[in-house]
């Protein structure tokens, strides 16, 4: 399977990831929409990861696995991350019982 | 066409156009629904690039873990459909759209024409992927990043006390 | 390492603290002596060159003299922050040692961004840095511009993160030898692949936000309103150095052969920085906004370290961080003083409070870059940096012309403070503009700092000369 | 006299420097004058004593070297030539004058306005003594620093906007100097523990090419352009003029003003001597037009503080005109004019600041037959009013008929523009020595006193140094000598 | 060398004394006092000079260098005094005339208080001191020195009574109209010293071949445009009429005897120059000789005394550059000196009858003084028979000297000046017969009150009349008196270059006599016409008409270069001060701020507080690097 698929497929989603962040206004779902971003990277990585196994394995086993613990700690980052994220969310809920990130606009200009 | 291209194709499809209804869905929870199907998705390709480990702890953690916290979020504040804030301003759908997409289009168009693309990727085969490799590799070279991200854990705890609990006044 | 390690372990110090800790005053005395502690043991690793603990980090990490300086500064800056802003931590909330032990964390982040070697490392370094400022911006839960703060920074900075990752797995697929660490990305003279290319402006872009460089600059502002302004304080100076030391780390050693390739992009992103961010901050009327916009202009400013990329910039761009460190913590600190905000707030305080105002004077001349501070060195040492590497000339002038816009606003404070009477209606209680009254101690501290920037201001090389050490 | 350590040149500096520090922390304002006049008397003599020394600097102890940042060949040189020991002499000259002529007025929070001055007076001193590119950036900044906040805090009702208009502007122009100092240092050679120099020889021998030269040139001269200043970057100058304390007023255009000139004489012209030969017709016009510009301005101002403001835009302007002639006859006119003006233009500050101490105006239209009330005033005032027409005899006739003689071979029809002024500055003089001073008193003037003990013994020192200088000024020209011959080494 | 004549240091430092002390001791000294130090030290300078001349006469003439005034590496002026015939001559001419006048102000100005009095004298020491200067330079820039010197002096003399604005604008008009004839002199002066690199007398003269026939030409014209303010010729004359503000001494030294020949002196002295440039001499010719005429058309209807002695004065002073234009070098300054003995013995005469008639300076109320005033009104009449030509009096042989080298350069010129010489000799006479003959016109306390003026007054008065009738005849033509014309042997060294390269002109004898029998037939007609019509002169309030008012208003000059220069100099300034000044340079300095501000208060709303704007503009930034980077 060329590479180039997984490039596509990842630019892919990482882009419809994008534009979530860009058209929703729920903080939640524009959180989901950044997890969106995260697991395209993810794939890509591993996508690389096979792609140099194949080319330079033989040579250089690391470089392959090197990528998949990267991606492991991607998950872990992005666990500590959604704790800390619905923490915030949940705190903004309570005080404004409204998740739109536009309804808070105190700070501008 | 193999069986291997039959699956990524269908995988990719299903990834993408769930991915979409991410975006696009209105209630909350089909969102994350959607999501975790993305998810799902996504396993399934680590698994056709024989990244087993990774394929499982994606479908753990994230499709798993984390999707369950988001629902149980969402539950929580019970947010529906209506109660769903909705883009007002039209165009703002479109440019967004537009600007994401033009994203896709040039990064595309900018390996177009390189060499490194023409490569091909290892599917199903390949033990890079198994647990054995990778858990030998992260407690013997990666013991530090390992150890080091605790103190990430630690602070995104601390986070969590610090803002979730209620003060006394 | 020795840093890392206190910095984490005294975090952790700092967490139990919290359950043990009686007396509301006693995380500082804690904090501070565990930093003090710290700073000692990074001194003694850049004095001897090794480190206390010897941890086999398999590379993953470089210690030199000139990110062991940085830590030091970094660390002390902190150490400063500490013994100005203490009490008013202790203001913010009930969870003064979990604040303390957040801190520490970050501080770790700050050490790994310094020192890595690795992606990986840089991605967690960041991480760490990253999260527990999402928090600390939060922290004053009742407070929705607090929230809406953390919000914002937390969405913005979750985005960001993608976008780096994103250009990581691009520069992992784009170099052939499918590795992570920053020397051997390194790739020869010739013109980057495109998949290093796209990588590398992924990185730049998610750099640049850190650092708070236009056109992703836009969380800055609103984040440094909302936080608590003692958060603020150490937001806008040891988190933000942090990032550009990584920033520059990063590029020096992937990108530097191919300087000329992404230097056109760095001038850019400069200009833009230094224009929007002084030109915004000409209207503010609320101090501590147009300090977050100043800090904006003077990241622009940092910008130039990075756009040249040669010794004068590193010494450069650590002088910098001390000498934007020192008078940021010190503006900030007789902020927090102030009970109103605005500029008209701070009329007639050189009557009142002639301390805070000369000190906050001296702050404010160096932020502006005037000779004899330490931010006229640090400045200087920017542009000669950016004259030296020879190429854009222009974005010198452009600099320079900012600067003058900065000297605007900057002195209005300085106008308020001395030429401007206080209007009494301002608050009833009398002519104090300060609410409650200040500390001798805390006069003290202020003119040592400003004794600190003048002698900086003379002698940059009690800094930089730690470079020439090893 | 002195040892290696301790030199000339550090006096001058640090006993304003330390004095006026602790002038802060002095309790009671009769005692701040006090201590501010001495330490300014003080530093004239030495100044004095440095007038006796031979042109050899090394042997007189007029020079001193300190490595201050040793791998940026960056070093605390301060030295005193021809031009230097001149201009610290007007420097330390003015301000005895100054402050025994402003004792009686009363300024609130004293000790803060005395300090300030004497730290302007240690920047100033610090300006004209540096041998090291970057210590005078910083000196040339110092300077300035005191001299807003002396303008904003005890200066006129539109003071603010005023000075803030002025500091902008001039720290805009030497922010400017500072790109084309850098600049210039980069190109300079390697010394033993630095690869380049701010030394004030390296800079005078650095080798640039036209084309660096042609804009590193206009850097440069911005920044001096503004402080002189030179039309069209003049218009701060009025404003600052008259809403400045009048102590204040005369340290910005007795002696600031001729930081620029310096800075010309001293950096921009051997630094940049194609661009000085390539541009020098551009700057001469510009000059010449503003002489004539000003000089007609001048004639319309009913402020007092503004007639002068624009008289001495006017004489700048031929100093800057005759300078960039690059004639040697014109340089030497402009070292003794440099004094001259100094001198007169702070005698006609204090004239003026008399008049509005004791009527509290400065409209001409509101002042006149002060002569009858105040003869001896207006005596002196004439003589000084004179000299600033540049009567023979008086000091500053030498200087400009030099530096016309020397505009004269650079070019006639320059000459001829600019020599119109001379009518001009008469023009506006006798108006308002006539306006103020002579025909009837009217109700106002009538209350005039003829002024105290102090104020005539400083104006009649003034007038009696402009006949010095008028009649004698041989020993400008040999004090001056080695300086003008460094310059003019670039232009051979 | 150590030669006597380095005494002359003490002729001008004498005047110089008695400034400083009647200055410094206004308040102290008596009026005697003050009278007898100011007059005192120039009669020292005055027996000083005496000495001097004759030591001079014997062919010692000396370069006196005291000090270095200017020694660069560039420029060298020594202050030096030069001392030959011509100085020596002035010397004589202003110490003693000037003594005479100090005399006489003893007296003239005595009703002034003490310490007004004190200034008056110093200001009188003061200007003598200058006006030596000017002659005893030993080059143009201590010249030039003198030169400003004596224009302050007449600046302070004519502003003497500072109370009265017209008299301050009198004087601000003087010093201005000066200053522009400065303008040329010092570009002359420039023009000298970037050509030979010196301006000592002797060096410029004898390196005078290096210098091309444009620039002499050039050096030679802005010489007399220095030359015109000074001695008040067209077109910068109108100051002088203004300045009879001062009091009446002060006219008959500064603005009759002595400042005012500064002009002549200067071209005589470099007469080698202007020998040297034919065109600029014609210049001169004509513009002395319109003077001449205007001055002279002018004065025929001036009804206050003074001013018709100051138009006098400016067309004697036309006279006078009409010589030097047609190289009648000896005859010019012959004529300075016969001119400053007669028209001072004029102002001064006039002054004692203003000071008889109490203040009154219009002819129109005066008439029958000679009755009451003998020996102003014999002197007076002397003098005026002297300024009319008539032989054997000073004025005869001196204007017959110009005449007669105008004739031999162009008879036009001569025919035009004898018709001045007849127009002078009838307002002369008419200011005479106004004055002395006919019934007296005043009020009637005038009348009480006129009587002959003191000793102090009526002795330099018959000095002067005796020098008037006198004075002429050491310059008797050759026709005459072989060898008789003393003056031109003497001052012949001066003039020796010039002669050698001007073609002497030797006109026959009968020529000669009849240009002379012209000019004194018509000059005694105009005389006696005048004499007929005005010994019985009555007032008459009929207003001027037509030619005669013009006259009258002596051709709007004045109000000429009021519309011409001054007027649209103002409006210019006021468009400097108010549009330019205000509204273009500080516009664009304040505009740049103003933009500042406005490019604030727009970028700020970029900031507008929502997540989904900011993340768009954050995808817009990371669009346009892409497509810098890669596509770029």
């Amino acid at each position: 399977m060329p590479v180039y698929y997984y490039i596509f497929l990842a630019t892919a989603l990482f882009s419809i990831g994008v534009i979530g962040v860009l058209v929703r206004r729920s903080a939640i779902i524009i959180f989901m929409c950044v997890e969106l971003m995260l697991n395209a990277a993810n794939l890509l990585l591993v996508a690389f990861s096979k792609m140099h196994h194949q080319s330079i394995g033989m040579i250089n086993p690391r470089a392959a696995s090197d990528a998949q613990i990267f991606v492991f700690f991607i998950m872990v980052v992005a666990a500590a991350e959604v704790s800390v994220g619905l923490a915030i969310i949940v705190m903004m809920y309570r005080n404004t019982r409204s998740v739109d990130v536009n309804f808070l606009n105190r700070l501008k200009n | 066409m193999s069986i291997i291209g039959i699956l990524f194709w269908f995988l990719s499809v299903l990834a993408l156009g769930s991915a979409v209804m991410v975006v696009t869905s209105k209630s909350p929870v089909h969102c994350i629904l959607y999501l975790i199907l993305t998810f799902f998705a996504i396993s399934g390709h680590y698994i056709l690039l024989n990244a087993q480990f990774l394929a499982i702890v994606n479908i753990i953690v994230y499709a798993g873990a984390i999707m369950v916290l988001f629902l149980f979020v969402v539950m929580l504040m019970n947010l529906n459909a209506d109660s769903e804030p909705h883009q007002k301003n039209k165009w703002l759908l479109y440019i967004g759209g537009i600007a994401g997409g033009s994203l896709l289009l040039v990064i595309v168009a900018a390996l177009k024409q390189t060499a490194a693309t023409t490569q091909v990727v290892q599917m199903n085969t390949g033990d890079v992927g198994l647990i054995k490799n990778l858990g030998i590799l992260l407690f013997t070279d990666y013991v530090f990043p390992f150890e080091i991200s605790s103190v990430l854990f630690l602070s995104a705890m601390i986070g969590a006390v610090v803002i979730s609990k209620r003060e006394a006044r | 390492m020795n840093a890392i390690i206190l910095t984490a372990v005294w975090g952790i110090v700092m967490m139990f603290g919290g359950v043990f800790f009686k007396s509301k005053a006693t995380p500082k005395y804690w904090a501070i002596t565990g930093l003090i502690l710290t700073i000692i043991a990074n001194c003694h690793e850049l004095y001897y060159g090794q480190p206390l603990f010897d941890v086999d980090v398999k590379f993953m990490l470089s210690f030199n003299s000139f990110n062991l300086t940085f830590i030091t500064v970094a660390l002390g800056c902190t150490l400063l922050f500490f013994l100005l802003s203490g009490r008013d931590i202790e203001k913010v909330g009930e969870n003064v040692s979990e604040y303390f032990a957040l801190i520490f964390f970050v501080l770790c982040g700050v050490c790994l961004a310094a020192t890595f070697n690795t992606l990986l490392i840089l991605f967690i370094g960041i991480e760490i840095m990253s999260i527990p400022l999402y928090i600390l911006t939060g922290s004053d839960k009742r407070n929705l511009k607090s929230n809406e703060a953390a919000l914002k920074y937390f969405l913005m900075g979750a985005f960001s993160t993608g976008i780096m990752l994103m250009g990581i797995a691009f520069i992992y697929g784009g170099n052939t030898e499918g590795s992570f660490f920053i020397n051997n990305i390194a790739l020869g003279e010739g013109k980057m692949p495109a998949m290093i290319a796209i990588g590398m402006v992924f990185i730049l872009i998610a750099m640049s936000f850190k650092v708070s460089a236009a056109p992703f600059h836009f969380w800055t502002p609103d984040v440094y309103d909302g936080a608590p302004t003692v958060f603020t304080s150490f937001m806008a100076t040891i988190v933000k150095v942090g990032g550009f030391i990584a920033f520059i780390r990063l590029f020096e050693n992937s990108f530097g052969k191919v300087h000329g390739q992404w230097q056109m992009l760095i001038a850019l992103i400069a200009a833009a920085t230094l224009l929007i961010g002084n030109l915004t901050a000409v209207f503010q009327q609320s101090v501590k906004r147009m300090l977050a916009y100043s800090s904006i202009a003077q990241a622009g400013f940092m910008l130039l370290a990075i756009f040249a990329l040669n010794d004068a910039a590193k010494e450069g761009l650590i002088l910098y961080s001390a000498a934007y460190s020192l008078a940021t913590i010190g503006i900030f600190a007789i902020l927090i003083k102030m009970d109103d905000y605005t500029i008209d707030g701070f009329n007639g305080l050189g009557k009142h409070e002639p301390v805070l105002a000369v000190t906050a004077t001296v702050f404010l001349l160096s932020l502006t870059g005037l000779p004899l501070t330490a931010g006229f060195q640090s400045k200087f040492f920017m542009l000669m940096a950016a004259l030296r590497d020879g190429h854009q000339h222009w974005l010198v002038l452009f600099a320079v012309l900012c600067a003058a816009i900065s000297a605007y606003y900057y002195f209005k404070i300085i106008q308020a403070m001395f030429f401007k009477e206080k209007a009494l209606d301002i608050n009833s209680n009398g002519s104090l503009a300060i609410t409650e009254n200040i500390a001798p101690a805390f006069k003290l501290l202020l003119i040592l700092t400003a004794v600190l920037i003048i002698v900086l201001g003379i002698f940059p090389s009690l800094i930089t000369d730690w470079l020439h050490y090893y | 006299m002195f040892g290696n350590d301790i030199t000339i040149p550090h006096l001058l500096i640090f006993v304003p420097l330390i004095a006026g520090l602790i002038t802060f922390f002095i309790k009671n304002d009769s005692s701040v004058k006090a201590w501010s006049l001495v330490s300014a008397v003080i530093t004239l003599f030495f100044s004095v004593a440095s007038l006796y020394y031979r042109n050899n600097l090394e042997l007189s102890g007029l020079a001193f070297n300190y490595e201050w940042l040793k791998y940026m060949g960056a070093s605390f040189s301060v030295s005193l030539d021809g031009m230097g020991r001149l201009l610290t002499f007007l420097t330390a000259f003015s301000f005895p004058v100054i402050f025994i002529a402003t004792y009686k007025n009363l300024y609130k929070n004293s000790k803060v306005f005395y300090g300030l001055m004497l730290l302007s007076q240690a920047g100033l001193m610090g300006v004209f003594l540096s041998t090291d590119a970057l210590l005078f950036y910083f000196f040339w900044e110092l300077a300035l620093i005191p001299v807003y906040f002396l303008c904003s805090r005890w200066g006129g009702e539109k003071r603010i906007q005023a000075t803030f208009k002025f500091f902008i502007y001039t720290f805009t122009g030497s922010l400017l100097m500072l790109i084309s100092i850098i600049y210039v240092y980069l190109q300079t050679g390697a010394t033993p523990h630095s690869d380049h120099s701010f030394s004030m020889q390296a800079f005078h021998s650095v080798a640039l090419i036209p084309s660096q030269q042609n804009w590193l040139f206009w850097l440069f001269f911005l920044a001096f352009a503004v402080k002189m200043p030179i039309f069209p970057f003049h218009t701060w100058q009025p404003d600052t003029y008259e809403q400045s304390p009048t102590a204040v007023t005369m340290v910005l255009s007795g002696i600031m003003v001729k930081m620029g000139v310096f800075g010309v004489v001293r950096w921009l012209l051997p630094i940049f001597p194609l661009a000085v030969a390539k541009f020098d017709n551009v700057v001469i016009g510009l000059s010449v037009i503003g002489m004539i510009y000003a000089s007609l301005i001048a004639i319309k101002q009913d402020d007092l503080k503004r007639l002068v403001a624009y008289s001495s835009i006017a004489h700048i302007g031929l100093m800057c005109a005759a300078i960039f002639t690059t004639q040697q006859l014109a340089l030497e006119g402009v070292m003794i004019q440099m004094f001259s003006h100094g001198v007169n233009i702070i005698g006609l500050w204090i004239v003026i600041d008399l008049i509005e101490k004791k009527l509290g105006t400065r409209k001409i239209s509101q002042l006149g037959g002060l002569a009858h009330k105040a003869p001896v005033l207006t005596i002196l005032l004439v003589v000084i009013a004179f000299a600033n027409i540049a009567l023979p005899l008086t000091n500053a006739f030498v200087g400009e008929f030099m530096m016309f003689s020397g505009l004269f071979k650079f070019n006639i029809w320059y000459t001829a523009f600019a020599l119109v002024s001379i009518i001009l500055t008469a023009v506006y003089t006798l108006n308002m020595v006539q306006r103020v001073f002579y025909g009837e008193a009217n109700t106002l003037t009538a209350g005039m006193k003829e002024i105290s003990w102090n104020e005539k013994m400083i104006l009649s020192l003034i007038v009696i140094s402009i006949f010095l200088a008028g009649v004698y000024p041989q020993p400008f020209f040999d004090l001056t000598k080695d300086t003008v011959a460094m310059v003019l080494t670039r232009f051979k | 060398m150590n030669n006597i004549l380095q005494i002359v240091w003490l002729i001008p430092m004498l005047p110089l004394i008695g400034f400083l002390i009647n200055g410094l001791g206004r308040n102290n000294l008596s009026k005697t006092m003050t009278g007898i130090i100011g007059s005192g030290v120039i009669l020292g300078s005055f027996l000083i000079s005496v000495y001097v001349f004759f030591s001079v006469k014997e062919g010692n003439t000396y370069v006196a260098h005291y000090f270095d005034f200017i020694n660069t590496a560039s420029l060298k002026v020594g202050f030096d005094f030069q001392i030959d015939q011509l100085s020596s001559l002035f010397l004589l001419i202003i110490t003693g005339v000037g003594f005479l006048i100090h005399v006489y102000s003893t007296s003239y100005m005595h009703e002034e208080a003490p310490k007004d009095f004190a200034k008056y004298f110093s200001f009188l020491n003061l200007f003598v001191f200058s006006m030596l200067l000017l002659v005893m330079g030993g080059n143009y820039i201590i010249m030039f020195i003198g030169w400003e010197g004596v224009g302050l002096c007449s600046y302070l003399l004519i502003g003497y009574w500072f109370k009265n604005n017209d008299y301050n604008n009198a004087a601000k008009k003087a010093f201005i109209m000066n200053r522009i004839g400065d303008f040329g002199f010092l570009l002359a002066v420039f023009w000298l010293l970037s050509k030979l690199g010196t301006s000592d007398y002797h060096q410029v003269f004898t390196n005078v071949s290096k210098l091309t026939a444009f620039d002499i030409t050039g050096i030679t014209l802005l010489l007399f445009v220095g030359a015109t303010g000074k001695s008040a010729q067209i077109p910068l004359y109108t100051w002088l009429p203004d300045a009879m503000a001062g009091p009446t001494p002060v006219s008959a030294l500064i603005h009759a005897a002595t400042m005012v020949t500064a002009g002549i002196y200067m071209i005589a002295r470099s007469n080698i120059l202007f020998t040297m440039a034919p065109a600029t001499q014609t210049v001169v010719a004509i513009v002395g000789l319109a003077t001449a005429v205007l001055a002279a058309t002018i004065a025929l209807k001036q009804n206050d005394i003074k001013k018709v002695l100051a138009y006098s004065t400016v067309s004697q002073l036309g006279y006078m550059f009409l010589g030097l234009g047609v190289g009648a070098y000896t005859g010019a300054v012959f004529h300075v000196m016969t001119h400053a003995f007669f028209k001072a013995l004029l102002f001064l005469g006039a002054g004692s009858v203003i000071h008889a008639m109490g203040g009154e300076q219009d002819m129109r109320n005066m008439g029958g003084l000679k009755k009451y005033m003998n020996i102003t009104h014999i002197t007076f009449l002397l003098g005026c028979l002297a300024i009319a030509g008539m032989p054997p009096f000073s004025g005869f042989f001196s204007k017959d000297e110009i005449l007669a080298g105008a004739f031999a350069k162009n008879p036009v010129l001569w025919v035009i000046g004898v018709l001045t010489a007849f127009m002078t000799a009838f307002y002369m006479f008419r200011l005479y017969a106004m004055t002395f003959l006919g019934k007296f016109r005043g009020t009637h306390e005038q009348e009480h009150h006129l009587h002959e003026s003191p000793a102090a007054i009526t002795f330099p008065l018959i000095i002067l009349a005796v020098l008037a009738v006198i004075g002429g005849w050491i310059g008797i033509p050759e026709i005459f008196m072989h060898g008789g014309h003393r003056l031109e042997a003497f001052l012949e060294p001066i003039f020796a270059q010039s002669n050698a390269i001007a073609a002497k002109h030797e006109m026959n004898h009968t020529t000669e006599y009849t240009l002379m029998a012209i000019s004194v037939v018509g000059a005694l007609l105009a005389l006696l016409y005048a004499w007929h019509k005005y010994s019985k002169y009555q007032r008459t309030d009929t207003q001027e008409t037509g030619i005669a008012k013009v006259l009258a208003d002596k051709w709007y000059v004045d109000e000429l270069y009021d519309a011409v220069i001054v007027k649209p100099l103002h409006s210019l300034a006021t468009l400097f001060s108010n549009v330019v000044e205000k509204g273009i340079i500080d516009g664009i300095v304040n505009g740049v701020g103003k933009a500042v501000n406005y490019g604030s208060r727009q970028i700020r709303l970029l900031q507008t507080g929502q997540v989904g704007t900011y993340v768009l503009l954050m995808v817009f930034g990371i669009l346009t690097l892409f497509i810098i980077q890669l596509f770029l």
